[in-house]
Parts: structure tokens; sequence; C-alpha cells
């Protein structure tokens, strides 16, 4: 099967610091994939890399065959690549449902002067997209939360809201920045079923930052490890327990 | 849906009735057996307060005349408003005091942008009100039903100046330094078109801001000119900043002045006579503001308000009201708005004691007050003059 | 249960466009109790209501602060009065000028926000840009009048003269009434949701293929033009527009007015206007008070309650709670 | 011979503007916030020396010491009850709360002062020094004189002791300052108190130049906004710059093209700097991170 995601040669400088080089890196659909380093291994910079938030130097990224390297956030996530974000990317005054309303925003068809007149088409428009909204937090679990507000949520719930968020528009793409991160194990573990359902039910590709070692060997499908901006190994998670290179990262950084 | 429909009709109906509901004014409003309502608006908050001493002194002197028994077995009662000199808050205290507090009459107003702003409500409303301190002539010209001017308008004043300057020999060239408001040009306006009657151009002109605290570039300016009198419509602090540049930079020529400022007060704010002998300020008073004559007038503002400082503003609304008491009296005991009027338009050269100049009002001319001097200082005093160089 | 499904409908029908068409339809009551004083101060709400409305598309929903509210109000003021008295256009064929002008204005501030001059950049720059504006309104003399300000002539409403409180009253109504529908249209769409995103996490916003630049203009443009034809109605109802009425103090009146009513809430822009609207004609009989009560007014709600009116009596009735879509 | 004159008259005025703007660019750097109610603290600082010197009767040296020590206070005790108070909301919020607390200090002003235009009375009673054709006022001297000391003084501080590099450390990083062990909070009141201090310092002295009223602040708030603009906003030394600056330019534009653009001057200025060079002359990048 052919990559969904291709990262040829990717290298990110930011004011004469290298942040990523020569990255090549590819993802399928329904299939996870865990990116892993320690800190300052530019994993982050990867995501914001695919998803435009910082401009490569060199390389190219392409999705489904195409390049989106030097498009726009929006217009990259246009394309079918969402992501969600390290420090929580919801908009807190907003309940679930808006949030996940949010995240239908392209799909929703109605034009400026329909919505500002409230013409049927336009209401209509609205009034299916809040009905898949709540159906997809239904079918995620979550429907008892979709009339309140964000900022009065768990760690946890928000987490849930955001991912649900990320893959309401059905991306193929989704880049999960550590999704699980300041979670208790519980439900760090249903955070891991979720992403797993969405890998498995919906084909969904998914590129995934986490720092528990434990939690990544067992949702992971394939594992790209990390270190001071270039990528020392990537197989399946058995293979990179004892990669040599790996283990001298992470014993050298203690 | 019905319901919607069933609302829509009421509020047609209810429509239909405010429509058809005509207020009348009933001619004897504002005044009982044993009062008067006037209602007073001035700028009492705001950028602008320091006009709003002329109402106080205005209301200071209605409490008198009801110490003095009041007029025609009626007291006076004031209802003072404010509207920070801001015309939205100008039309909503002026319709509060005609529709709210039904007041007989008007009496007051300092800034002429809102003046103008108000003028068609008190049209409208077909109430008397005479202007207590605003120069825009136009707010009383050309003579409408009800509104008269009790100060003398920026044109009387603008003559004066003129007059004033034009007595210099061999007076030809004036520089004007002025705030870009209304106020300053209802002074400077009339002023240069007096002037210019003469043929005496501006050689310069030049704008000083409110709140500007150095006048290098404009005195500078104007020295450059060399001009032979300069004309000066500037605040308080304004013009005290601007005559220290002049004197400061060697800017010798004489400076003529508004009535916003005053010798007295100009010469305290300067500090020192050498910088203010030579500046000129039109003159509406009978005397000097701590002269013998308007010593009477001083006490009456004391006596209701005796925190309050005395300035150029402070007394200048007590002549109109002079006046206004005049006509209340002979209208008599059955008083109403149409005997007042008439009663105003029948005032001829009343002698108020404050102002300078004798109040006349007719149908056809409301401008009341059509004399102005000029004063300056004469061997370190306050006195005033009829031309250069001859104290009265 | 049964309860509990009365109290969901009944909700549902409060929250609804029934309620929203009542209150302009009770207003119109107004006249039969008001004397011109009062009416005159309720049409001066209706004139606030849309100053508040648009200004808090802004500074409530987007989130951005921006401070040229005064300056659009002064554009749309002076637009419509230039038109009437220059060009001698009717009242009602220069309300679309006035709002067209406003957008332009609100356009130009957006372009500024666009290049990353933002927060208190955003706050300066605006805030120069309305104070040039004032001195071009005192020294363009030959159209504006200059300091002495434009006396707006008799103004007519597709032949209703609005010579009178109650007739202007009725115009002002139905234009405020169609407008605040129209945004709170918006505010329940796509569209408004794309603005409150953009405020509360702008990376994020864009994460989620919505093009936050368009929404930033959409929304800037779409406060000025709301505000200009405020300003429009402004001019027709004191008669007369001078530059003093645009300044400083005008533009803290308008930031109380959200900030009272309610950031980024629709519902609690009307309340402010109402009640910043009213206040002050409280406080006449207290000359000289008025800036400290006001001050400290502003001083409370900041630190009690810094969601204001709307927040308050959302606690009350949840029906009242902004909700940033709609499933009717 | 006018350039000189202009440009030492510009120089005098620039040098309170200088003052406004780098009190206000202490308080920013300190706590990140603007103080948009940064000009009634000017003109409190100038009510208070009228008061001590005018009602009290007390030289003006030392009322102008305790008009200072006192907004001092005032300040700390802003930044403490009312801005730290907010600190959890949105910044809308601190521009909205200084505004609020300027507009009650304006009101305060007004309810005692009213329709009052208070004149001081003439302090420094020298008379002006000639050089050549150039004349030089006592006012002028004395602003200098002040001005430069306060420059000299607070920079000293700033740069050259141990308690202005903890200073600089807070203005860095906020958490880092409090891993060391540093009380942000009271730090943050005390930068207050110094940044109303040091424009309380532009009240004093403006004080016997004009007279005074409620509203004289703001065209202060305006005039230190465009000097820290053109200096560059957040940097110290270039508020201080874009204050003579800003001062200068206004005189130069009054004399050689119009006294009516002297009003707009800093306006132009704001407007100008913003959309061709954002970051001042020697500012650090404008524009938010993305």
């Amino acid at each position: 099967m052919a990559a969904l995601l291709e990262l040829a040669g990717v290298s990110v400088r930011f004011a004469g610091l290298q942040a990523l080089t020569d990255v090549n890196l590819a993802a399928r659909g329904g299939e996870i994939k865990a990116v892993i380093g320690p800190n300052g291994a530019g994993k982050t910079t990867l995501f914001n890399a695919i998803s435009g938030y910082v401009p490569i130097a060199a390389g190219a990224i392409a999705l489904n065959g195409s390049a989106i390297h030097g498009l726009t956030p929006h217009e990259i996530a246009a394309r079918g690549v969402r992501r969600t974000f390290q420090n929580g990317g919801l908009f807190a005054e907003l309940t679930a449902l808006e949030n996940v309303l949010a995240g239908l925003h392209a799909r929703i068809d109605a034009s400026f002067a329909g919505i500002l007149f409230g013409t049927r088409a336009a209401r209509a428009a609205e009034r299916e997209a809040v009905i898949r909204a709540r159906g997809l937090l239904e079918v995620l679990g979550v429907s008892h939360l979709a009339d309140r507000q964000v900022r009065a949520m768990s760690g946890g719930q928000q987490r849930t809201i955001e991912i649900v968020r990320a893959v309401a528009a059905e991306p193929p793409l989704l880049l999960l920045d550590e999704p699980a991160v300041g979670l208790a194990p519980p439900v760090c573990a249903q955070v891991i079923e979720l992403i797993r359902r969405l890998a498995g039910e919906m084909g969904i590709a998914v590129l995934l930052i986490e720092h528990t070692i434990d939690l990544v060997m067992a949702a992971a499908d394939v594992i790209a490890v990390f270190n001071g901006g270039t990528k020392i190994a990537e197989g399946p998670p058995a293979a990179i327990r004892t990669d040599p290179a790996v283990l001298e990262a992470y014993l050298g950084h203690g | 849906m019905k319901q919607s429909v069933h609302l829509l009709r009421v509020g047609i109906a209810i429509l239909a009735c405010a429509l058809t509901t005509i207020a009348s004014a009933a001619e004897s409003t504002g005044v009982t057996d044993t009062t008067i309502k006037i209602g007073i608006m001035g700028p009492f908050s705001g950028n602008a307060a320091s006009y709003s001493k002329a109402e106080i002194g205005l209301d200071a002197y209605y409490k008198w005349v009801n110490d003095q028994g009041g007029v025609n077995g009626r007291k006076i009662e004031t209802v003072l408003e404010d509207y920070a000199c801001d015309s939205a808050k100008g039309i909503a205290a002026v319709k509060k005091l005609i529709y709210q507090d039904k007041v007989f009459m008007l009496h007051g107003n300092s800034c002429s942008a809102v003046a103008m702003a108000i003028k068609p409500v008190v049209l409208e409303a077909g109430i008397p009100w005479v202007i207590a301190h605003a120069a825009n002539g136009a707010i009383s010209a050309p003579a409408t039903k009800n509104i008269f001017h009790g100060v003398p308008v920026g044109k009387t004043m603008g003559m004066a100046m003129g007059r004033f300057i034009v007595t210099k020999p061999g007076a030809a060239k004036i520089a004007v330094i002025q705030h870009t408001d209304d106020w300053a040009k209802s002074y400077c306006g009339p002023a240069m078109e007096f002037l210019a009657s003469k043929n005496i151009r501006p050689v310069v002109e030049v704008s000083f801001e409110r709140g500007e605290t150095d006048a290098t570039a404009q005195t500078l300016k104007i020295k450059q000119a060399n001009p032979d009198f300069v004309i000066a419509c500037l605040y308080e602090s304004e013009t005290a900043i601007f005559l220290k540049d002049a004197k400061k930079f060697g800017l010798n020529a004489p400076v003529m002045g508004t009535a916003g400022t005053d010798l007295e007060n100009t010469l305290k704010r300067v500090g020192d006579l050498d910088t203010v002998s030579n500046y000129y300020v039109p003159h509406m008073y009978a005397d000097n503001l701590d002269g013998p004559r308007l010593k009477r007038f001083v006490e009456i503002l004391k006596k209701y308000y005796p925190n309050e400082s005395v300035t150029a503003f402070s007394l200048i609304s007590m002549g109109s009201a002079a006046a206004v008491v005049e006509a209340l009296k002979r209208s008599g005991r059955d008083l109403s708005r149409e005997k007042f009027i008439a009663e105003l338009d029948k005032i001829k050269d009343f002698d108020t004691g404050v102002l300078a100049g004798r109040i006349t009002w007719t149908p056809a001319d409301r401008d009341g007050v059509k004399e102005v001097a000029v004063a300056g200082f004469v061997n370190g005093k306050p006195a005033v003059l009829k031309a250069w160089g001859q104290p009265l | 249960m049964n309860g509990q499904a009365a109290q969901g409908a009944w909700a549902r029908w409060v929250g609804g466009t029934h309620v929203f068409y009542a209150v302009p339809l009770l207003a119109l009551a107004i006249p039969l109790f008001a004397n011109q004083y009062t009416q005159f101060v309720v049409n001066l709400m209706l004139v606030y209501v849309l100053v508040a409305v648009g200004f808090n598309l802004v500074l409530g929903n987007l989130g951005q602060l921006a401070f040229a509210n005064t300056a659009l109000f002064g554009i749309g003021a002076y637009t419509a009065s230039m038109l009437m008295v220059h060009a001698g256009w009717p009242f009602w064929a220069v309300i679309l000028p006035a709002g067209i002008v406003g957008a332009v204005a609100g356009f130009l501030a957006s372009v500024t926000a666009l290049r990353g001059i933002r927060n208190y950049y955003l706050a300066i720059v605006t805030l120069a840009f309305g104070e040039l504006l004032r001195w071009i309104y005192i020294h363009g003399e030959a159209a504006t009048g200059g300091t002495d300000g434009l006396a707006v002539p008799r103004a007519d409403f597709f032949g209703i003269a609005l010579d009178s409180e109650t007739a202007r009253f009725y115009v002002f109504l139905l234009i405020v009434t169609v407008i605040v529908k129209a945004v709170s249209n918006l505010l329940q769409s796509k569209i408004g949701r794309a603005i409150v995103a953009i405020r509360d996490n702008e990376l994020a916003t864009a994460s989620l293929a919505i093009p936050t630049g368009r929404y930033i203009v959409l929304a800037f443009t779409l406060s000025g033009s709301i505000v200009g034809v405020a300003g429009s109605l402004f001019a027709v109802l004191i008669g007369h527009v001078a530059p003093e009425s645009f300044g400083l103090i005008e533009l803290i009146l308008h930031f109380a007015m959200v900030l009272v009513g309610g950031l980024g809430s629709l519902f609690g822009s009307v309340l402010g206007a109402v009640a910043l609207t009213a206040l002050p004609e409280y406080f006449r009989r207290f000359p000289g008070l008025y800036e400290m009560f006001f001050g400290g007014l502003l001083i409370v709600f900041l630190l009690i309650q810094p969601r204001g009116l709307a927040a308050l009596c959302a606690k009350w009735w949840p029906a009242l709670r902004d909700r940033y879509f709609r499933d009717r | 011979m006018y350039f000189l004159q202009l440009t030492l008259s510009g120089l005098a005025q620039g040098a309170i503007y200088a003052l406004v703007a780098l009190s206000m660019c202490v308080v920013y750097r300190a706590t990140t916030v603007v103080n948009f109610g940064h000009g009634d603290l000017v003109m409190a600082g100038a009510f208070v020396v009228y008061l001590l010197v005018v009602l009290a009767g007390m030289p003006f040296l030392v009322s102008a010491i305790l008009a200072v020590a006192l907004l001092f206070v005032l300040g700390l005790l802003i930044e403490v009850g009312l801005i730290e108070r907010i600190k959890s909301g949105p910044h809308i919020g601190f521009a909205l709360m200084c505004i609020a607390f300027g507009y009650v200090l304006r009101g305060i002003a007004r309810a005692v002062w009213g329709r009052e235009v208070l004149p001081m009375p003439r302090v420094f009673d020298l008379s002006p020094v000639m050089f050549g054709d150039l004349v030089v006022t006592a006012d002028a001297l004395v602003i200098f004189f002040a001005v430069g000391v306060l420059l000299m003084l607070f920079f000293g501080l700033f740069y050259r002791t141990s308690a202005g590099r903890i200073m600089q450390a807070v203005c860095q990083s906020e958490r880092g300052a409090a891993l060391v062990g540093i009380n942000v909070p009271t730090f943050h009141g005390v930068m207050w108190g110094v940044g109303a201090a040091l424009g309380a310092v532009g009240g004093v002295l403006v004080a016997p130049l004009t007279l005074l009223h409620p509203a004289l602040g703001a065209s202060f708030l305006i005039k230190g906004f465009a000097a820290m603009t053109l200096g560059g906003f957040g940097s110290l030394a270039g508020a201080v710059v874009g204050g003579l600056l800003l001062g200068v330019a206004e005189q130069w534009v009054g004399f050689y093209v119009s006294t009516k653009l002297i009003d707009i001057t800093a306006y132009v200025v704001i407007i100008l700097v913003l959309a061709l060079r954002p970051n001042g002359l020697f500012g650090r990048a404008v524009a938010e991170r993305v």
C-alpha cells in the first residue's frame, strides 16, 4: 500500500538552529506510528512542519502524492491533515458540541448571506452538522459532555474531546501530540483505546507523539525514534526495544 | 404563528395610538402660585467644566433674587442640568427640562456647538430660552419666536477686538494664534472679518491646541512675521504659556486675547507684570473683576457659592438674569410664556449693572448686548480703554 | 420526568425566535408611556445597542483589543450627514453608505491586525487612527463643517418624516431589530463559532481547516459596518454632528457598555447599552461625580463580574446563555 | 538660529515625554501590561504637588518628593489591589482596568476641583539664560536636570546593581525568577510603583508650566505611547530617545510645516512606525509569534 503521507529529506531551521535534519518518514492508513525521543528531539517540530505551522528549509512533504509544504495551516488541514496540540488546543469557552462543530466547519455548506438572513438552507446545513456532531460524541462515548463548557472539564475529558474534534471531518491523517500526558493511568488507557479504534475502525493514519514508553509499546504498530533533530531508528516495537542507537540516546539522556 | 400575527396587530394598534397622541404644552407650564421653574443647563462636568462658572453665577443670582423676596410673590426654582459640553447629553438635558421637569423657561448654555444642536428642540417646544454664555451669533440670529441672546455674540466681541487693534497707530500686520475649536473661532473669526473689512489680513495664522505645554514653534513663527498686533484666541492656561513664550523669545507686539481670559487672573498665572503688560482683552463688564461696581455681584456669588473662585466667566450670565427678572416682573402675576416673551422684547437699554453694554431685545433682533469694551494694563493696573493708549 | 420535559420545551421556546421578537414587539408600546425626554433617551439606547453589538463582535467575540470604535461611529455619522447636507440624499439612502464606509474602516483595522499588529499595538494604532480622524473632521472644514460641525437636515424615511422622537423610535427599532437578528443568526452559525474559536485559540482554529485570516477580516468589517450604521442613526437623532462627539470619553462609554453587558455576549451588548445609556441620565443630579462612579463601576465589574450582566442573567435563566450553534 | 531654539524647546518637551514613556515602559517590561491609565497618574502627580504647595503651604521640593512617594504607593496599590486580581482573565481585562482606574482618578479630581482651572505658583523664579541668541528658561534647565539625574539613577540601578539584575531576570522569565526565590507579585507591585512615581515626576515638572485641570493626562498618554512606539515597544532606552525625538519633531513640524500638525505628530508617528517599522528604532519584534 502506498504511503498517505511522505516526508523526504525534510529540514527545519530556527534562526540558524537546526531543528530537523534530513527526515524521511511515511504514514499509512490504519497504521499507528509513534514518534518518540527525548526532549528537544524535534518531535513537535516535525508535527508543526507537516501541518504547516513552521516552514521547512529543505525537502518535501507530500500527501497522497501532492506536495503540501508551503501551504498555510488551514489549507493543509483542508486537505485532510488534522492534529491536536501538546498543551491543549480546545476552545475553552465553547461547549464540547461547539468544539466538534468547529471541526466540521468546512463541511457545513452555508453561504454568508444565507446565514445572515437565516435561510432555510443555511439552517438545515447547521442542523445536519449538529446531528452529526452529536452522533460522533455518542459513538465515541462522550455524549454526556456535549453541552458542557470545555473549561469546566477534566484533563482526560478535554483530551478526548480534542481527539473527537480532530476526527470529526474524517481526516485520512491524524497527528496526536502527547494525547495522554498528565492523565491518570485508567484514563490514559481509555485514550489509547480510542486511538486504536480510530485507526482500526475508521482506517485513519495516526502519527502519535508520546513519552510513556509502555504506552507507546502497547498502542503503536510502528515506532520512529528521534534524537537531536534526526530520525535514528524506525521499526516495530519489539525491534526498537533492542535497538542499540535508541538505547544509547535514552541512556545518554539519563 | 397565529400568536405572532396577533401580537403584530396589537403592535400596530399601539403605534397608531402613539402617533395620534400629540403633546401640547400649556402656556403657564412651570409656574405655580409660589414658584417659577427655570432650567439652567451648563457643562458642569467634562473638559469644558470651567465654562460652567457662568451657570453657577446665574444660579447664585436667582437664589439672591429669592432672598430679596422673589418676583411678584413667586420664588424662582432653578433646575441645574449637566451636559458636559456634549451634544447628545445637551439634547437629553434640554428635553428633560422641557418635558420632564416642565420648566417655564430655559436660561443657560456655554458651549456653542451644543447650543446649535439643541436649538431645533427649543424652537419646536416654543419655550423661552435666554442664552447665558455661548457666543455663536447663529443661535439667536435670524430672530426666532423664543430665543434671546444674553451675552455679546462673537461678532460683537470680534468687532471690539478689531476696532481696538486698528486704533493702534500703524497697525497693519496682525498675527493670529488660536485653538482649533468652535469657541476660539467664535472670537477670532469675527475679529479677522472686521479687520479684513479694513483691508488688514493676518500675515501669519498659527494654531495652538488645548493641553499643549509649549508654544515655541508658534511664537517663533509669529516673531518671524514681525506683526504689529497678535490676536490670541486661547484658553486660560494656553494664554499664560503663549505670553510667557512671547516674552522669552522677545516677541514684543501687543496681544489681544478673548473674554475667556481676564487681566487679573492672567497676571496671577503668568506671575510677572512685565509679561502681561502688553495683553488686552475684550471686556464685557462694567468694571474690573475686583472693581467697586462689580463688588456687589461678586458678593452675591460668594454668598451662595463661598468656595467658588471668580474668573472672567463667573459673572457673565448675571446680566441677562437681571433682564429676565425685570421681564418677569413686568409680566405681572398672571404669568404666561407668551406674555413673558412679549415683555422680553420690550427690554430696551436695560442697564444690568454688571455688563458694560445695555440689553435691548426686539422681535426682529435678539442679539441683546452690542457693546464691548477693551481692557488693558495702565500703570500696572487693569483699566478699561476707549482706544489704544486712551483709558476711559 | 414529565416536568423536566415540559421545562425543556419551555426553555426551547424561551430561547427561540418567539422571545427574540417579543422584546421589540413589547417595545412598540413605549411611546405610550414616554415623554419626549424619555423617548429621546430610549432612542439613544437603540443607537447604542448597535454600537455595543458591533463593538462586541471585535472586542468580545474575536477578542481583539481594537480602539477604533468611536472612529467607526464618527465615520458613519459624518458619512451620513455629509451625504444629507452636501448631496441632499434622504435618510434612507444614507444608511447603507454609512455602513459601507464603516466597513471599509473596519477592514483597514483588520489588515493591521493581520499584519501581526495585535494586542496593545493594535489598541494604540487604532486609538491613533481615531484621533487622526477627529483631526480631519476639525480641519476638513469645507466638507465637515470644522469645529462647528454639520447640522443635519430633517430626515425622511421612505416618506415618513423623522421629525419627532416617536417617528424616529419606530424606524430605529426596525433597523436595530433587523441588524441584531442578523448578528444573532451569524453568531449561532459556523461563522460565529469560527470567530470565537479564533479568540480562544487561533492556532488550533487553523488546524481545523478554518481560514482564520478571512474570519478576522469578516469580524472587523462587519463590526465596522454595524457601528457605521449606528453613526448614521446618531446623526439623525442628534441632528448635529461635531468632532467633540467622537473623542476618548465616548470610547470609554463604548468599552463600558460591552464590559458591563458582557464581553462576547450579544444579549449582554443590548443590556449594557440600555443600562449605560440610562445611568448617565440618572447621574445628572450629581454633576461631577459621574466619572468617579463610572470608573468605579467598571472596576467593580472587572473584579467581581468580569463576564458582565449577561452572565449574571444566564445564571438565573440558563436559556439566555450565549450559544454558538442552533439546531432549529 | 530658530532651528537651534526649536530643537532646544523640543528637547525640553521631549524630556517630559521621555519620562512618561519610560515610566510606561517600566510597567510594560516588568508586567507586560500597557497602562492605559498612565496619563491620569501623571495628572495625579501634578495635583498632589499643587495640593501640598498651595493648600498645605509646603516648599516645592518637599512637595515634589512627597508627591512622588505618594504616587509610588498608589501605583503599588493599584497593582496589588486591581491588576493582580484579574491576572487569570484575558489581557483585554488589563486594558479596561487601567482605563477604569484612570477614569476614577480623573473623577476624583473632578469631584474636588470641577470647574476650577488651577494655577500653580511660579516655582523656579530664575531669569532665562542667554547663549547668544539662544534662550534657555529656568523651567527648561530644571527639566533637563531633573530628567537627566533620574535617567542616570534609573539606568544605573537597572543595569549596574544586583537589584537591577534581579529586575532584569524577572523581566526575562517570570517562572524562572519564581524558581530562584524571587517574589514575583511583590516585584510587579514595586515596578508599578516605580512606573507611577516616574510618571508623577512628569506631572510635577509639567505643573508649573501649565494650569491644572482633571483632563490633563490624556495628551501625555498619547505622547507616551508615541515615544514608546518610536523607540521600540519595551525598550527602556528606546522610550527615552523616542520621547526626545517626538518633542523635537513636534517643534520642527510646527515651525517648518504647519502648527496645525503639532497635535497629530504623535498619532502620525504611531501609525507610520507600526506600518513601516513595527520594531521601532531599537525594539525587538512586535508581531506575536504564531
